[in-house]
């Protein structure tokens, strides 16, 4: 079970959270002007990838905030939490893990 | 014409009353007892715009608990942390609708609310030396004195409830606000691990 | 027979407690302190289990939780448990125990004549066979199924209860022998919060078992002893004996079991006063795993006849339970391990018949000793047979050639009753691969050990865990982790120094051996057995690599090795080195076999603990529940939320009682509890532009004191919630969600503010539980509602359908919405949940002249039905758009956007013949369809058939005196009149497709 | 020609003392180039390349896999297989993967031993029956076999199963498909790799595929740890890592990789004779032949390419299972792990063409693509063979996700499975 670093209440069990899916994908405002497929790359598609992963969490029995985590998702390691609308830290990670 | 008039705490119907009568508090690990009636008003703000925070001051004469999971007291109110734009302003029952009164003016022109929570949550009050024993059954926070203090908070799940925790003082004596749909479960569940430290319940 | 093989001094059993127990219908004594192994051994049962495939005879193995052979059925009737290790039960007066796998006894088992076809058996036949003819496999099946298996399964539910619980440490010390104890010294003297736990009924570990070592100048005894009673005084230290550290998972969480009364006559008032076990999870700064090592042992034929033993648990049996586990033995070692153990036996005053060493030149200081004490050193020896049947007779040794791979063609007989072997130890590391560590090789005690940790994860091995065997070492690594642990959680006072182990003899290198050579080829006379527990031989390991079953995962899976309940503790690395042998690769290369949670198998009713019945999962209830339940109303599940369903009278059926409500709303009125409606408070500036974004109908013009219904859309189109919400005022609004949505849809509008619109100005406070709702419906609800709130103007000009007023009611204050789900007059009375019973009563009261009837959520289901209002997830799943529920209407053309919107415009979504919601009339019309059936255009007389809808809602109408239903059908709107076809249950039903509506189409009803 | 087996074989190898035994499958160098290579050693890879060998007589094939064969999802499921699907795409796909279990065993000469001892969904509301019967009554209009039990039909179906009307959430009824049941997964992965080797597909294990070779939108070859491979067609069959092989290809799937757990029980003398799924109180179990109970959970919220879940999710799968068989409650669980399960937004699979020109996907199976093994391998040997979709598979396409033309079975797929 995780222990995720909340930004605002602190360490506290994955069970606390709810999984909001990858981060940083914004929502066109220019949906109409979008052809079905570009608006499906929006809609579906997904980056889901092995290794850093910008994604995000609500502490939905804690605070209820929203929040970024990168997390590694084959150690589930996590590197960084920071709020919405910071921008995506790098992370450097050793041998290419 | 209608019956009299009558008002309903959230456990009213496990008849709590009659119990305490008839259990004693003497020795006992655990005491449980609900607390009827409390103003909670919920109130959003900009924690670091000072008109805001002043707003609560002059409103309540307490400020924002500057800390995360604490609780600000003094007089009349409390305020409770909720997260890093939620507070939840407490006191003596009946108090809601002139507290938010006097936030709403002060709050004019800001993007800052309040809103009226006092009748959703039921409030459980568990002390006793054995109560953080109780807690642990249900709660994955560190509930160690060395780790969650007097006058700390924290918003969690409690068992299968979620839960606002605060541990008021050291006797420990905690309170357990819970959305009153979930407090008859809460409760028989408190109720249940607490059989084993010797349970006394309290009016 | 009485205790034949007890020693008479030594151990540490109580000898002043006897104890009586039975196993296989035999009863026997032993004393406070032994195990049921210990005791058998002591009674001279060697005899003690079957084995899975062959039904071989077995005896004991080991001394611990690594034990293959002695499983046994413990406890009888509702506490029966099957599968328990002899060498893990702790004896307790009265205990009852039988041997598993076997039928009629054990030792005249029919299920062992498997062993007499044993040759067309081997691993993995079953691939190869019962394939024919086609249809017999599922007789074949169920002949292979009772033979498999081990134990029995009670026939009843379980009388016990148990435990959980939530804890945290600066560090958790997994193993109380010497580098667990020294650990949890230095930690806990230091101030650190220490969680110490072995899974022995007593702390010690090895120390337990060793009359020589010598720590901080007394015996270990004495030391344990000190140890123990220093960390039982120390506040901030919890020792928790008889507990096994079994999951070791993400970020330092890791899961024990205490067995709390296992040790306890289950029925005696101390076992039933408290839970039987207890799961403990364990989120550490630090975990030390100190968890010893495990003696393998060696792979020679015929391994497995009761009374081969692995070489240290013969010392654990006289050492520490003053039980020998037989008169004579011979030892067979590759290390110098063994050679204490034949030192100890000696001294005990059991013999040791020889010492078979498989080393080429076995010399140094034990092997002196053992030498010297008259024992007999066979070096460069095998054992190459062993003899006796249900117990070891004798065995024959030869020399070994060269190069180990075969031996002599004489060889010599030696009587002796048990055969004790070692071939070195294994470092327990399974938590520290659990946690996803690296293991290495360690060529030198040919073992894996730790190597690197997964980031995010922090532990240490120490001692014998991280192969350091000499006691020296594991006291210095423990000591040395323990203080790492509490300084790095900010402890830091003196704790005294290193516990100092006493002179230890030097051990010589070790031989490389994996299996004996017998003189014959493998597998073909006599069995080499590597997995005990699922019989799986050397012969079967070469077979698989034969085969091509040449990955260490394939050799596990394709000849069962490791997958026993003991998890190849003792077997697996015999077994891959075995296959890097035969694939002539380096050990490292083949590797391990994943290590899993548990260590040792959990009890599964333990993580129900408590939560079990009611407490699977809350119940909700309204502030008026308790009416509801004591007017006999049955409850429907909506989520988490019981519903009064319907309130049946004396003698009613639910038919009868339905009926009963939906006529009296539409004939007076009737009273629901819709309390459970999720409520939204909305406030900021960007309200109203919010809504427009999360809605698909236009919300800018609606007035303060108005009320609107919307709809709201994935971002996919598809239909997600709806509900009523309400103008308070200029930047406040009430929004209502379904019960169900509730939850779901408060996280969405969240996501959206807090993850999209950063810039908008509006808070949302969940507010479904500060509002109690109370409804009254019916030609009749205006009239009640004017006598119990007499202040409040309700002609339709100054209170019209949807629109909401405060006032007060029954003397409390109330937010009264005008708006309907049932198509009469309604009143939705919101007020505070601790005034709802009264309002309710009050109503109740004032409504008894008109007749007043409570209505439940069937009722309510059938009046909405009438009217062809759609229930999301009902009349929707997901894949529903507005368009396809004839909504139209309430999508905005004007507005450039909302969520869902682009959606609506894909190829599909906007195709006009997609399942469109329509109204369906049986042609009998007191034929109910079932919910959920399925429609068809062109009847055939037998499927398959082409399906183009289901029956979404379906209802006898008591106001229409018929049947009706509703329906998503293909093409639906454009069927109006043609008749359809439902087969269902053996018969098809005939129905018209009609528009959704029927009752009162034209809405004439609202005002009452 | 592979030695052919069967009780008399076993019997005259017996008296060589099974020393005579041969491969079950090569363990070739990969060659500079093939016609198809299938990456993903899995059952639905290597069902793949088997009936291309089989089926459209393709022979120069070969299946890459990075580790060991059937290693994957395909041998750590539940092994549940039914095809009683909402939708009549999936019906139709799935009972076409069914009909060819009940030949498997026969048709690769290897026992799948495969058990058709009848699987059982239970319902435990109102809703949750309304739900079981639609899908019920689509079923049997599919032709596919399904019925409904009433509650005192369970409990005399399954008998140790709790039906008693005062459980929190009581057994309303269950559906109950009689030729659904459970197989030997690992076998399934051998039988396949036996019989496609035996065509003369190349297995090449612990070569993982690590980019693809590309050329005017056109697929040339991959690029492997054991170097480049030229293929004039690939198919990629690789459960939860699709989302890493479409990357290397320059596309984007609509699929998130997510941890799915199960577990096994200390195995016992057969107490349950069928398969019994709960969606409402989320469990789904079987006995093995063996003689453990092994049950399945849920996934984990995150993704993960761990094979590592959390504990939680196995808790309160093993809470509802002492609910729902309260016998169970003492035995004891040996071993639990993780799968990484590629989940689709409709829960349902897609398979057919990428964006690249002969690079072909089948994926998102999810939690329950062990059901469909022969039948999916099947269909992708047919659309990589011809080039154009399987009349079963044309409706799994990617497109959909661009049309919306989704196959929603999140209800039939309620629990993992
Ligand atoms: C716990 C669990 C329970 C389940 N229960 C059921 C059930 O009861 N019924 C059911 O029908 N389904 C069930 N499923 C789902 C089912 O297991 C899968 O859908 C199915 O096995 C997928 O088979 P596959 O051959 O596509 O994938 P896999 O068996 O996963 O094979 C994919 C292979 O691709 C390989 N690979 C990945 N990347 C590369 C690369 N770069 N190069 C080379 N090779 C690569 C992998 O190593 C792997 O061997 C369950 C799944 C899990 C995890
Ligand atoms: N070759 C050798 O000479 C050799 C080999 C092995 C051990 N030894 C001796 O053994 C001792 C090793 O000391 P140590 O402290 O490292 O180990 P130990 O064997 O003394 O103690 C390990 C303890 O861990 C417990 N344990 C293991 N896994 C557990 C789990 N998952 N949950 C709960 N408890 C668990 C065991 O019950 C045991 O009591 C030394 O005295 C050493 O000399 C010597
Ligand atoms: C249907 C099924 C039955 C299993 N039965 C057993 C078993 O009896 N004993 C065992 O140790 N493992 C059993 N396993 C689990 C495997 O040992 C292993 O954990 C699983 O295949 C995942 O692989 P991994 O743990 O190596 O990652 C079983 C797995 C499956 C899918
Ligand atoms: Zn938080």
């Amino acid at each position: 079970m995780l222990l995720i670093p909340c930004p605002y209440c602190g360490k506290r069990d994955e069970h606390e959270f709810t999984y909001a899916r990858e981060g940083h994908i914004a929502r066109p405002t220019n949906g109409e002007q979008l052809t079905d497929a570009e608006w499906a790359q929006y809609l579906f598609m997904r980056k889901n990838p092995k290794g850093v992963h910008y994604e995000r969490w609500m502490h939905a029995k804690g605070c209820r905030r929203y929040f970024n985590v990168a997390r590694d998702t084959v150690t589930h390691e996590i590197y960084a939490v920071y709020e919405m609308g910071q921008p995506a830290p790098v992370i450097e990670r050793e041998n290419g893990r | 014409m209608v019956e009299t008039y009558q008002r309903r705490s959230a456990l009213a119907h496990l008849g709590l009353v009659a119990r305490a009568a008839s259990s004693s508090t003497a020795g006992a690990g655990v005491i449980m007892s609900e607390v009827p009636h409390r103003t909670i008003v919920n109130v959003r703000g900009t924690a670091s715009d000072v008109a805001f925070s002043s707003a609560v001051q002059t409103a309540t004469g307490l400020a924002l608990p500057s800390a995360a999971n604490t609780v600000s007291n003094g007089g009349v109110w409390q305020i409770v942390w909720l997260g890093p734009n939620e507070w939840w302003i407490t006191g003596p029952d009946g108090e809601a609708e002139s507290l938010i009164e006097a936030l709403r003016a002060n709050f004019a022109g800001q993007h800052a609310i309040a809103c009226d929570v006092s009748e959703s949550r039921a409030i459980i009050a568990l002390k006793g030396a054995k109560a953080r024993d109780v807690l642990m059954r249900g709660v994955s926070l560190d509930l160690h004195p060395r780790a969650f203090r007097v006058g700390q908070c924290a918003q969690t799940g409690l068992s299968r409830a979620n839960v606002l925790l605060h541990l008021v003082d050291d006797t420990p004596t905690f309170e357990i606000y819970v959305l009153k749909s979930f407090s008859d479960y809460l409760w028989q569940w408190l109720e249940k691990v607490a059989a084993d430290f010797n349970l006394a319940v309290e009016a | 027979m009485t205790q034949v093989n007890r020693l008479p001094h030594g151990g540490r059993v109580d000898s002043s407690k006897p104890l009586r127990f039975v196993f296989d219908g035999r009863p026997y004594e032993g004393y406070q302190g032994d195990t049921l192994a210990s005791a058998l051994l002591a009674n001279g049962v060697v005899l003690v289990g079957r084995s899975f495939k062959y039904h071989r005879p077995r005896g004991i193995l080991s001394a611990g939780a690594e034990e293959p052979n002695a499983l046994i059925q413990l406890g009888q009737g509702n506490r029966s448990e099957p599968n328990l290790r002899a060498t893990q039960i702790e004896l307790y007066e009265g205990l009852v125990a039988e041997s598993q796998n076997r039928w009629p006894s054990l030792t005249t088992d029919v299920g062992a004549v498997n062993s007499l076809f044993h040759r067309i058996f081997p691993s993995g036949f079953y691939y190869k066979t019962f394939m024919w003819p086609k249809t017999f496999w599922m007789k074949y099946e169920h002949f292979i199924r009772r033979m498999a298996g081990l134990g029995k399964c009670p026939t009843e539910p379980d009388p016990d209860r148990y435990d959980k619980l939530h804890a945290h440490a600066d560090a958790l010390i997994v193993g109380a022998g010497p580098a667990g104890l020294a650990a949890a010294l230095a930690a806990g003297r230091a101030g650190a919060r220490v969680i110490l736990v072995d899974e022995q009924q007593e702390m010690g570990g090895s120390l337990l078992s060793d009359r020589q070592a010598v720590i901080d100048g007394v015996s270990a005894a004495q030391w344990v002893a000190n140890a123990l009673a220093e960390l039982r005084a120390m506040p901030e230290v919890t020792l928790l004996p008889r507990t096994v550290a079994f999951g070791y998972y993400d970020h330092n969480l890791v899961s024990l079991m205490e067995r709390v009364t296992d040790h306890l006559p289950p029925t005696s008032p101390e076992a039933l006063n408290q839970p039987r076990q207890r799961l403990w999870r364990v989120r550490a700064k630090d975990v030390i795993l100190a968890t010893g090592a495990i003696e393998r042992p060696m792979v020679y034929i015929d391994n497995d006849r009761p009374g081969c033993m692995l070489a240290s648990a013969a010392q654990t049996y006289v050492n520490r339970y003053g039980a020998a586990p037989g008169k004579r033995a011979v030892i067979m070692t590759n290390n110098d391990t063994a050679y204490q153990v034949a030192l100890d036996l000696v001294d005990a005053g059991v013999s040791v018949a020889a010492i078979v060493d498989a080393r080429e030149n076995a010399e140094g200081e034990l092997v002196a000793t053992a030498r010297a004490r008259g024992i007999e050193v066979l070096g460069n020896h095998a054992i190459t047979r062993v003899g006796g049947k249900l117990a070891v007779r004798e065995v024959e040794v030869r020399r070994l050639t060269g190069d180990g791979k075969s031996v002599s063609s004489d060889g010599r007989t030696i009587t002796c009753d048990m055969v004790l072997s070692s071939g070195g130890w294994q470092p327990t590391v399974h938590l520290f691969s659990q946690a996803r560590g690296k293991l290495k090789w360690n060529q030198d005690i040919l073992a894996f050990v730790p190597d690197k940790l997964l980031p995010g994860q922090n532990n240490h091995s120490v001692g014998a865990a991280r192969g350091a065997f000499a006691l020296t070492d594991c006291l210095v690594d423990g000591f040395a982790a323990g203080t790492a642990a509490a300084h790095a959680a900010g402890h830091t006072e003196p704790a005294g120094s290193t516990p100092v182990a006493g002179a230890e003899p030097a051990h010589s290198p070790m031989r490389e051996m994996w299996v004996m050579p017998s003189g014959k080829p493998l597998g073909h006379d006599g069995k080499h057995f590597v997995d005990y527990q699922n019989d799986v031989t050397a012969a079967d390991v070469a077979l698989a690599h034969r085969e091509g079953y040449r990955s260490v995962e394939h050799l596990k899976r394709y000849t069962t090795m490791g997958m026993a309940t003991d998890q190849g503790k003792t077997s697996n690395i015999n077994a891959l080195a075995l296959m890097a042998d035969l694939r002539g690769v380096a050990i490292p290369e083949v590797g391990t076999t994943t290590f899993r949670p548990p260590y040792t198998p959990v009890t599964i009713g333990a993580f129900a603990g408590i939560d079990k019945g009611d407490f699977l999962d809350p119940i909700r209830k309204t502030p008026l529940h308790s009416w509801h339940e004591q007017h006999g109303a049955p409850f429907e599940t909506v989520g988490q939320w019981h519903r009064a369903w319907y309130y049946p009278k004396p003698g009613e059926t639910m038919h009868d009682a339905v009926n009963r409500e939906v006529k009296a709303v539409r004939t007076s009125v009737g009273i629901v509890d819709a309390s459970t409606l999720g409520k939204i408070d909305i406030q900021g500036p960007d309200a109203a532009w919010f809504l427009n974004m999360v809605y698909t109908n236009a919300w800018s013009k609606l007035e303060p004191g108005r009320c609107r219904y919307g709809l709201m859309l994935g971002e996919d189109g598809m239909v997600m919630d709806d509900g009523v919400t309400s103008r308070i005022a200029e930047n406040h609004f009430h929004m209502t969600t379904t019960t169900g949505g509730a939850a779901r849809v408060m996280a969405w509008l969240e996501d959206w503010l807090q993850c999209e619109w950063t810039d908008k100005k509006v808070y949302l406070t969940s507010v479904t539980e500060q509002w109690a709702v109370i409804g009254i419906s019916g030609p009749m609800s205006r009239k009640l509602l004017s006598e119990v709130a007499p202040d409040l103007p309700l002609d339709d000009q100054s209170f019209p359908h949807l629109s909401f007023r405060d006032g007060v009611v029954a003397g409390v204050k109330c937010r009264i919405f005008r708006i309907t789900f049932t198509g009469e007059a309604t009143y939705e009375l919101n007020m505070a949940p601790s005034y709802a019973m009264h309002v309710w009563r009050a109503l109740m009261q004032a409504g008894e002249k008109y007749g007043i009837t409570p209505y439940g959520t069937e009722a309510m289901h059938v009046l909405r039905a009438e009217k062809g209002f759609i229930i999301v997830g009902q009349e929707t799943d997901g894949t529903t758009t507005p368009q396809d529920l004839g909504m139209d209407w309430i999508v905005s053309k004007q507005k450039p956007d909302f969520l869902g919107k682009r959606s609506l415009q894909r190829s599909d979504t906007k195709r006009p013949d997609r399942k469109h919601l329509i109204g369906l009339l049986t042609e009998d019309p007191n034929e109910v369809l079932p919910e959920g059936a399925q429609i068809v255009a062109e009847l055939k007389d037998k499927p398959p058939m082409e399906m183009i809808g289901h029956v979404t809602s379906s209802y006898y109408s008591p106001n229409c005196g018929r049947s009706i239903a509703m329906a998503l059908v293909k093409n639906g709107r454009n069927r109006m009149g043609e008749t359809l076809y439902m087969p269902y249950d053996g018969k098809v039903v005939k129905a018209k497709v009609t528009e959704p509506k029927f009752y009162d189409p034209e809405g004439a009803r609202i005002n009452g | 020609m592979k030695q052919h087996y069967s009780i008399f074989t076993l019997a005259r190898n017996a008296v060589s003392y099974h020393e005579k035994w041969t491969e079950a499958w090569r363990s070739p160098d990969p060659k500079p180039s093939y016609d198809v290579v299938i990456v993903g050693g899995g059952g639905h890879g290597l069902a793949t390349a088997y009936y291309l060998a089989k089926e459209h007589g393709i022979t120069n094939v070969a299946v890459i896999e990075k580790g060991w064969l059937g290693g994957g999802n395909t041998g750590r499921n539940t092994t549940i297989v039914r095809s009683n699907y909402l939708w009549d795409e999936s019906a139709h796909l799935y009972e076409h993967a069914l009909k060819l279990w009940e030949g498997l065993s026969q048709d690769l000469n290897y026992n799948v031993m495969f058990s058709q001892r009848g699987l059982l969904s239970t319902a435990h509301t109102v809703h949750d029956m309304q739900a079981l019967r639609r899908r019920v009554y689509a079923i049997q209009l599919n032709g596919i076999d399904s019925e409904i039990l009433t509650r005192e039909q369970v409990a005399e179906y399954c008998p140790i199963l709790d039906c008693s009307p005062t459980a929190r959430y009581p057994v309303f009824g269950a559906s109950l498909q009689r030729r659904g049941g459970v197989a030997r997964h690992d076998a399934v992965a051998w039988g396949y790799a036996r019989g496609a080797d035996a065509r003369g597909v190349d297995i090449i294990q612990n070569c993982e595929v690590t980019g693809f070779k590309i050329e005017n939108g056109k697929i040339t070859g991959l690029e492997t740890t054991r170097g480049s491979i030229g293929a004039k067609k690939v198919g990629v069959v690789v459960a939860g890592h699709c989302g890493v092989l479409a990357g290397m290809a320059g596309f984007r799937l609509p699929i998130e990789s997510h941890p799915l757990q199960a577990m096994v029980s200390e195995p016992i003398k057969p107490v349950l004779d069928c398969v019994v799924m709960s969606g409402q109180v989320h469990v789904y179990v079987s006995q093995s032949d063996k003689g453990e109970l092994v049950f399945g959970a849920g996934i984990d919220s995150f993704n993960s390419y761990s094979q590592y879940g959390s504990p939680p999710v196995v808790e309160n799968m093993l809470n509802a299972l002492t609910e729902l068989f309260p016998i169970f409650s003492r035995l004891r669980f040996l071993r639990q792990w993780g799968g990484i399960v590629d989940t689709c937004p409709d829960a349902s699979p897609i398979i057919g063409k990428t964006p690249v020109e002969n690079l072909f996907f089948n994926c998102g199976w999810g939690t329950g693509g062990f059901k469909a093994t022969p039948g999916s391998g099947h269909v992708f040997a047919h659309t990589i063979a011809t080039g154009e979709p399987h009349k079963l598979a044309a409706p799994f396409a990617l497109e959909r996700f661009t049309t919306g033309y989704l196959i929603d079975e999140h209800g039939a797929a309620g629990v993992a499975h």
